[in-house]
């Protein structure tokens, strides 16, 4: 509707075509390419095998899915009810203190990974808690990771309900509960569903803070991906990879059908 | 998006007598709201009948939405009390109150099919299914929506989503229904088609007591009992629809409710009694004019509406002014004449216009009855 | 029955049936004891279970120098003579070596007609952005190459003076010499460090690399020892499966596999392979004088060598 | 989130809802602050136990930490403007001039928020490396001798990779305020005689600031702290402050030093965060 | 946010004819325009002379906008040219097609002064800047808005971004202005000022040629020279206002321009020409009407609007029906009285009641003029 001669909008495509080809499609055909690369000492590879797939399946590749899932749906849904908590109570708060508790809130987002990784290893090795060696340790890290962000997306999404409807919900006498339960929460759910996408994909990703703390038998993808790679076994990596975005695809695109599905309803 | 009207049939199938409540009284008592330094309702003392509809009409700011969120419990009163019946509602949330509420865009929410919208309020109270069915279809029939009860809000039309919101405000049974601007989000046709359907509502459920915030005059002066005008956080006057028409109280009323042409005039004869006929000037014509009690040599306004103002003079018609006509405008159900008396524009309504109209520019007298006038004090602004 | 952790650094678990896989697996049917295995950098597994030290999770870790030492050093690992120690040399009652290794270099068979001789060849300006070697300090073979050259210039002096110079053909600082190789395969490097047993595991995906010693300014070509160093964790969870484990693995049987599934030296010294892996190794490393650095001394001296390395590459 | 506040401060009944803030923020004192504490102390902590602050000055002194602190800043500056106006061009073409399957496309960028970063640079060696599918093919072609594209181990690679890893982390608020921009008022502007350029930069762009500064702000928290990226290109010059924590702590084992490098990078990121924040604000948000 | 109406001394401050431009005609000469397979505008010609104000109406969905946005260029036609003036435009880009347009809400420019907007297009069209200043003076002058240049449309009433809108599309001299219900997010108070104004910008500046859409029948009789009623893409009626009011040519025109009593009837006697008068049977009634050429036996339909049913005989009024007296609606200017006449509800509008109105229920005499009638087909629905 900007740009209404079609060879103008010819030209735009193109420019869009060359942005989106360089930084994200060359990316992504490129280890794409690679998973299946024989040898790739030239141009192209030499061959094209599914060799490193196998491989991968053969290895702990599964183990590595399902810890990655896991992690990424515990941390999420752990982060999701403390964000949505921490928002939906700093609406009852007076206005000075809920800025300051907005702001400390989004402070975990400002901490490199590493740091949080040897944190919570320093923080967790002593009793009371001692949670290093557990995989509760590794939600732990990537519930900090995420939390900030998960808080952002929901607050955000309080900002912009109507106070009509919880008041309307009052009138007919609804308590605080029943209202937040069946008014709420629900006219949420798009947010939710949006911000547990946007942490889980995080979570799916975490690197830095995870080397430091995982478990025996908790390797997760990233720190598979990475230990192979980092050993020069580029193309099993790639193939790594690959299942990773697959695995985030599949579950992005499904979370989006249920917040469709909410919305429309 | 076509509107149905509710039909006598809808409304004669159910015994709409089941939600007849006995209804309450609406007390403010010298209540007043402050935004933190920002008074924005001055101490308000107004009391709505049982049964009674209450227009709140008033400019944009002028704090009737915020009279409302009072009585519904979501503003908290700086000072002073309110009461609905017999109960002191001041310290009572919003959820005990035992309001009906229907807001602008209605609220309805979107994620319930319009049964379990109208069942909200029930369930919440906690009341049984059986109890809850029954109500849900009275108040469904109430509104002519029975048909619609599968549905999800976004495939109504806004017509349709009023009359679920006030079905949802009514299953509960509420002592009150509060109603804020539920008609602004409408455009005009539609806006005219709701008014008759609250107003057959309020027919149908006589004892229901209304507080009806607007900021369209033709809406208040349609279904009002009572009227409220606000200005500035204060009561600017207060009275029976038709008693506020005819007589307003100052300046600010007359042209708030209605259109008015207010004459400077000054007055030559006092009346005999408050209600008694007043002498006043305007220019050399010596008009007559419903008395408030002025006295001679008063500068003070001569109120008449465009529409009773006549071409012809009669034994009714006995005031006559002579204006120069300005402008016509035609609107198909009224024409509307503008005319200029001694610097004062005067507006002119008529459904017929006589067959021979004189030429914008000439002269033209018009002709009024003295008991359609009334004489308003100009307003003092502070 | 029970359990078994083991930090290790990365390198004796790659791919499908690696010599860590099988032993584990063997392990597991000799005693039913599991093994979970966590691997990391040379340094990252012993700063994890420094930091851990409060709640260690670890029984066994293994790694190299000089990480190694540094871990005894913080009192990370407790005495344990294993059965057989005595076949093994070097090393001392907290760790000692499990699988034999050496530094080497690496270049791109393909693209460079024969090994670059000396390490002044190194410094020709055709290798410039070719060459890369992984950081002093971070990397256990990045330390490695630094501890070589000095050897080689015979000082520290001359050591770091190179160092500088060679800086302008490198690529800069990497903490992991793994993925170097990677790079030499493909052309983007022709030259990089690396250790033996690695580089011979991944000449099978990495058709066009090829191991080398450069000369010193005295034409010899030396290297020294880099062995996965085995210890065990003060305060073990399952001391005793630790022990069964570090056993295990030093074990003649274990150990006569190391030359054939690991491509690396075996420790134990009654331990003679004839594998065609062996061979190789042995083939390649022919002509290479073999010196033993001071890990305790380089421990001490290290701050004080990355110190002085950063200055002289300006990193 | 202060609008929803301010909406029902009115609601001033003194509710013993305002307890419930308790369990989230306790939750996240514990996971969260009790290990920052933990960290800041260990700064001014020697390896003895002892308060020891001559350390951190001279951490703030070093070479290294300088270096690594103008790294920091270069990257994470560079790399949030690239990644607005890559979010922005591509934000405007998806959400005015889209095409068909553009959907899609906005969905698949998306998931390059779930990628590991690392992987960004490991399919960048491949790509733009001397010997990747760029220069191998240019050499090839032009049969030269040396490769001609040379960027990938600089700071530009970083950018670069930065770029593509966070810039739909512009977009995606991007896309969302775009579909609120009045139509009409682009109307209007195209009646009037605008050309597409003058309503972009005149009428759209205004309207989407709020979300430019939502996500850069985001982009320019992530990139302070990236450390996937950096680790992986590994090349000189381009330490950063996250990489040098890595270091120290692990390679080098001095712990103390990561802290007060970690704690100098805490408050690098929300310096840098809130003089955005503050310069957005006075640009109209 | 009082809405100050133009003062007739604003207007005559500037010279306002420097605005007058000549005045293009628009041309639409077989034009469709479909989204995907969906057709929504069937090949329409239609002719806006220079000059002219031609109201489109007809309900949502029927084609208005999309008409419109054909002339402005954001849809392209499937078929047929679109000319304005001279120009074939079909092809051009909005931005070079002359036009002014307002559209609903206005569409200000939220971050711009009062000023900048008005200049917004001439900047756009790289006009010097003396020559912006002195535009923006002028449009700004034209709508009365002089004194508001420096705020921003945040800071105003809703009447007056209207006009902030109207000075922005003037400031380019456009040679057509369009604008697509302008008004349809104004509450009728204001709705009703603000037609004024535009038929008063008219006046000043007759030259101006008006594309007007709209779904509000009284914006359009207010307003239009000429009305086209759209109904399913297509062009029901179109012709002069008056005209197609006091004649319409079927039921859905009778219906959506004004409202309208359509009694049906049964011819008795056709008329002598097709504009004489015909005679209709209803029950007993015998009724003189308008006629179209129709048959004595043929079923049709009596149209009367609400405004001339008199509830007093007199020479003129000849036509009699009796009806039951059901509703009475006051709503200030105007009474509506709701009667059933023979099963068919017919609404009586007036501006003053007899004194003596029968109770609810009671019978009822009406008497129209049969000038004021037309006979009006029944429509055929495909
Ligand atoms: N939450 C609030 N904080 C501060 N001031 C407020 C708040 N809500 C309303 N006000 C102010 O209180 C005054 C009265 O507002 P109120 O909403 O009652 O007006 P209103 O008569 O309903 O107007 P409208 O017709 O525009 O709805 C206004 O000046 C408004 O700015
Ligand atoms: N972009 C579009 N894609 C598909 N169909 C459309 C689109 N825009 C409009 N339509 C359809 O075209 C028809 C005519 O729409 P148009 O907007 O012209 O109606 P209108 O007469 O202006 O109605 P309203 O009074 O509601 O504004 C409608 O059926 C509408 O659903
Ligand atoms: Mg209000
Ligand atoms: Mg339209």
């Amino acid at each position: 509707m900007l740009v209404w001669s079609r060879p103008g909008r010819i030209l735009i495509w193109a420019v869009f075509a060359l942005l989106f080809g360089v930084l994200f499609l060359a990316p992504l055909a490129v280890i794409l390419l690679s998973s299946l690369a024989d040898q790739w000492n030239g141009v192209l590879p030499s061959g094209l095998t599914t060799e490193h797939y196998s491989d991968v399946v053969q290895g702990a590749a599964w183990k590595a899915v399902k810890a990655s899932l896991v992690t990424g749906f515990l941390a999420s849904a752990l982060a999701l009810v403390s964000g949505t908590w921490a928002a939906l109570a700093l609406r009852i708060q007076d206005a000075t203190l809920a800025r300051v508790l907005g702001v400390l809130f989004f402070i975990p987002s400002a901490v490199p990974s590493v740091s949080v990784g040897l944190g919570l290893l320093v923080a967790f090795s002593h009793p009371p808690l001692l949670l290093n060696g557990t995989i509760a340790i590794v939600m732990v890290a990537h519930f900090v990771l995420i939390s900030a962000f998960t808080f952002g997306n929901v607050s955000a999404g309080l900002a912009r309900l109507s106070p009509d409807f919880e008041q309307v919900a009052s009138s007919l006498g609804a308590r605080p509960a029943y209202r937040l339960w069946h008014v709420t929460l629900p006219l949420l759910t798009p947010y939710l569903v949006a911000a547990f996408g946007l942490s889980f994909a995080l979570s799916m990703g975490e690197l830095g803070a995870t080397v430091m703390v995982y478990p025996p038998g908790w390797v997760t993808l990233p720190v598979s991906i990475f230990s192979l790679t980092d050993r020069g076994d580029v193309f099993a990596g790639a193939a790594l990879t690959m299942v990773l975005v697959a695995v985030t695809l599949i579950l992005l695109l499904g979370l989006e059908r249920v917040a469709g599905r909410q919305t429309r309803s | 998006m076509s509107v149905p009207a509710f039909t006598g049939s809808n409304v004669m199938d159910v015994d709409a007598a089941k939600i007849r409540g006995a209804g309450s009284n609406v007390h403010f008592d010298k209540v007043s709201v402050a935004y933190g330094a920002h008074v924005v309702l001055h101490p308000l003392t107004l009391d709505i009948a049982p049964g009674e509809i209450l227009a709140m009409i008033g400019p944009s700011g002028s704090g009737k939405t915020t009279a409302l969120r009072a009585v519904a419990g979501f503003v908290r009163p700086a000072s002073g009390r309110i009461r609905i019946g017999a109960t002191d509602v001041t310290d009572l949330p919003p959820y005990e109150r035992g309001l009906g509420m229907v807001v602008q865009n209605y609220a309805l929410f979107p994620h319930m099919r319009v049964e379990d919208n109208v069942a909200f309020g029930l369930r919440a109270q906690g009341a049984d299914k059986a109890l809850i069915g029954e109500r849900v279809k009275d108040s469904l029939a109430t509104v002519g929506m029975l048909g619609f009860a599968k549905r999800y809000p976004r495939e109504l039309s806004g017509g349709q989503q009023q009359r679920v919101a006030i079905a949802r405000a009514l299953a509960v049974r509420p002592r009150v229904l509060l109603l804020d601007e539920p008609l602004s989000a409408l455009d005009a046709q539609i806006r005219r088609n709701m008014v008759e359907e609250i107003a057959k509502l309020h027919r149908d459920l006589p004892g229901l007591t209304i507080l009806y915030v607007t900021h369209d005059q033709t809406e208040a002066l349609t279904l009002a009992d009572k009227i409220a005008i606000m200005r500035d956080g204060r009561v600017s006057s207060h009275g029976p629809t038709a008693e506020l028409y005819r007589r307003p109280p100052n300046r600010f009323t007359a042209e708030f409710l209605g259109r008015a042409n207010l004459l400077p005039v000054t007055v030559a004869e006092g009346a005999a009694g408050p209600k008694g006929l007043a002498k006043a000037r305007l220019g050399n014509a010596v008009l007559a004019g419903a008395a408030r009690g002025e006295k001679p040599g008063d500068k003070t306004l001569l109120c008449i509406r465009p529409q009773h103002l006549s071409l012809t003079g009669d034994e009714e018609h006995t005031n006559r002014i002579v204006g120069t006509l300005k402008e016509v405008h035609w609107q198909g159900e009224l024409t509307h004449l503008v005319l200029d008396v001694d610097g004062t524009p005067v507006r002119v309504s008529a459904t017929r216009l006589p067959v021979s109209l004189p030429e914008p520019g000439s002269a033209m007298p018009l002709f009024f009855a003295p008991g359609d006038t009334s004489l308003v004090p100009e307003d003092v602004r502070g | 029955d029970g359990v078994v952790t083991i930090y290790s650094a990365d390198g004796l678990h790659d791919g499908n049936g690696s010599w860590y896989e099988t032993e584990f697996a063997a392990f597991t049917k000799a005693t039913g004891i599991t093994v979970q295995y966590i691997e990391g950098g040379s340094g990252g597994v012993v700063e994890r279970v420094a930091k851990e030290k409060s709640n260690p999770q670890a029984d066994v870790l293994v790694t190299l120098p000089p990480f190694i030492q540094r871990a005894a050093a913080d009192g990370l690992l407790q005495d344990f003579k294993p059965e057989g120690s005595d076949q093994i040399d070097g090393g001392t009652d907290k760790y000692r070596p499990l699988v034999n290794n050496y530094m080497n270099f690496i270049y791109n068979a393909s693209v460079l007609s024969e090994a670059p001789k000396s390490y002044n060849d190194l410094l020709d300006p055709k290798f410039k952005g070719k060459i890369q070697y992984s950081t002093p300090g971070q990397a256990g073979d990045g330390t490695a190459v630094m501890l070589e050259i000095i050897h080689a210039f015979g000082g520290e002096d001359a050591g770091f003076e190179f160092m500088k110079k060679l800086q302008d053909n490198n690529v800069g600082p990497s903490a992991s010499t793994g993925k170097l190789t990677a790079l030499v395969n493909k052309g983007e490097l022709h030259v990089a460090n690396g250790d033996l047993q690695m580089n011979l595991s991944q000449m099978a995906d990495n058709p066009n690399i090829k191991v080398f010693w450069p000369a010193g300014p005295d034409g010899t070509r030396s290297t020294f020892a880099l062995p996965y160093e085995i210890g065990l964790v003060t305060g073990a969870p399952n001391s005793d499966n630790g022990k069964k484990l570090i056993e295990f693995l030093l074990s003649k049987e274990a150990q006569s596999t190391v030359s054939s599934v690991a491509l690396g030296l075996p420790a134990r010294k009654d331990v003679k392979p004839d594998d065609a892996n062996f061979a190789k190794a042995q083939e390649a490393m022919k002509g290479v004088t073999i010196w033993a650095p001071n890990w305790d001394e380089a421990l001490t001296k290290l701050p004080d060598y990355v110190k002085k390395w950063n200055e002289a590459t300006g990193s | 989130m202060a609008d929803a506040a301010v909406l029902h401060a009115p609601m001033t009944r003194k509710v013993p809802g305002r307890f419930w803030i308790v369990p989230p923020a306790a939750l996240l004192a514990l996971l969260f602050f009790y290990p920052l504490v933990l960290i800041v102390q260990q700064a001014f902590t020697d390896d003895s136990g002892m308060a020891n602050v001559a350390e951190f000055v001279r951490v703030l002194h070093a070479r290294f930490f300088l270096n690594a602190l103008i790294n920091t800043i270069t990257i994470s500056v560079a790399a949030t403007a690239g990644c607005l106006i890559v979010g922005l061009v591509l934000g405007l073409i998806l959400a005015f001039v889209p095409f068909p399957g553009s959907g899609v496309i906005a969905r698949l960028i998306d998931t390059f928020i779930a990628l590991p970063t690392f992987l960004v640079t490991l399919a960048f060696t491949f790509l733009y490396g001397s010997a990747g599918m760029l220069n191998a093919g240019l050499m090839e072609i032009f049969s030269l001798q040396a490769p001609p594209v040379d960027f990938l181990y600089s700071t530009w690679g970083v950018v670069l990779a930065e770029v593509t890893v966070y810039s739909p982390f512009v977009l995606r608020p991007l896309l969302a305020a775009f579909s609120l921009v009045d139509r009409g008022q682009i109307e209007a502007a195209s009646v009037l005689g605008a050309r597409p350029f003058r309503i972009v930069r005149q009428v759209i762009l205004p309207a989407a600031v709020p979300a430019l500064i939502a996500g850069g702000s985001l982009c320019l928290l992530l990139t302070v702290n990236e450390f996937g990226i950096v680790l992986f290109i590994g090349a000189k010059g381009v330490i950063t402050l996250p990489l040098l924590i890595y270091s120290k702590a692990i390679q080098e084992s001095a712990y103390q030093v990561a802290c007060i490098i970690a704690v100098i990078n805490i408050a690098l990121s929300l310096g840098l965060f809130g003089l955005y924040r503050f310069a957005a604000g006075r640009l109209g948000a």
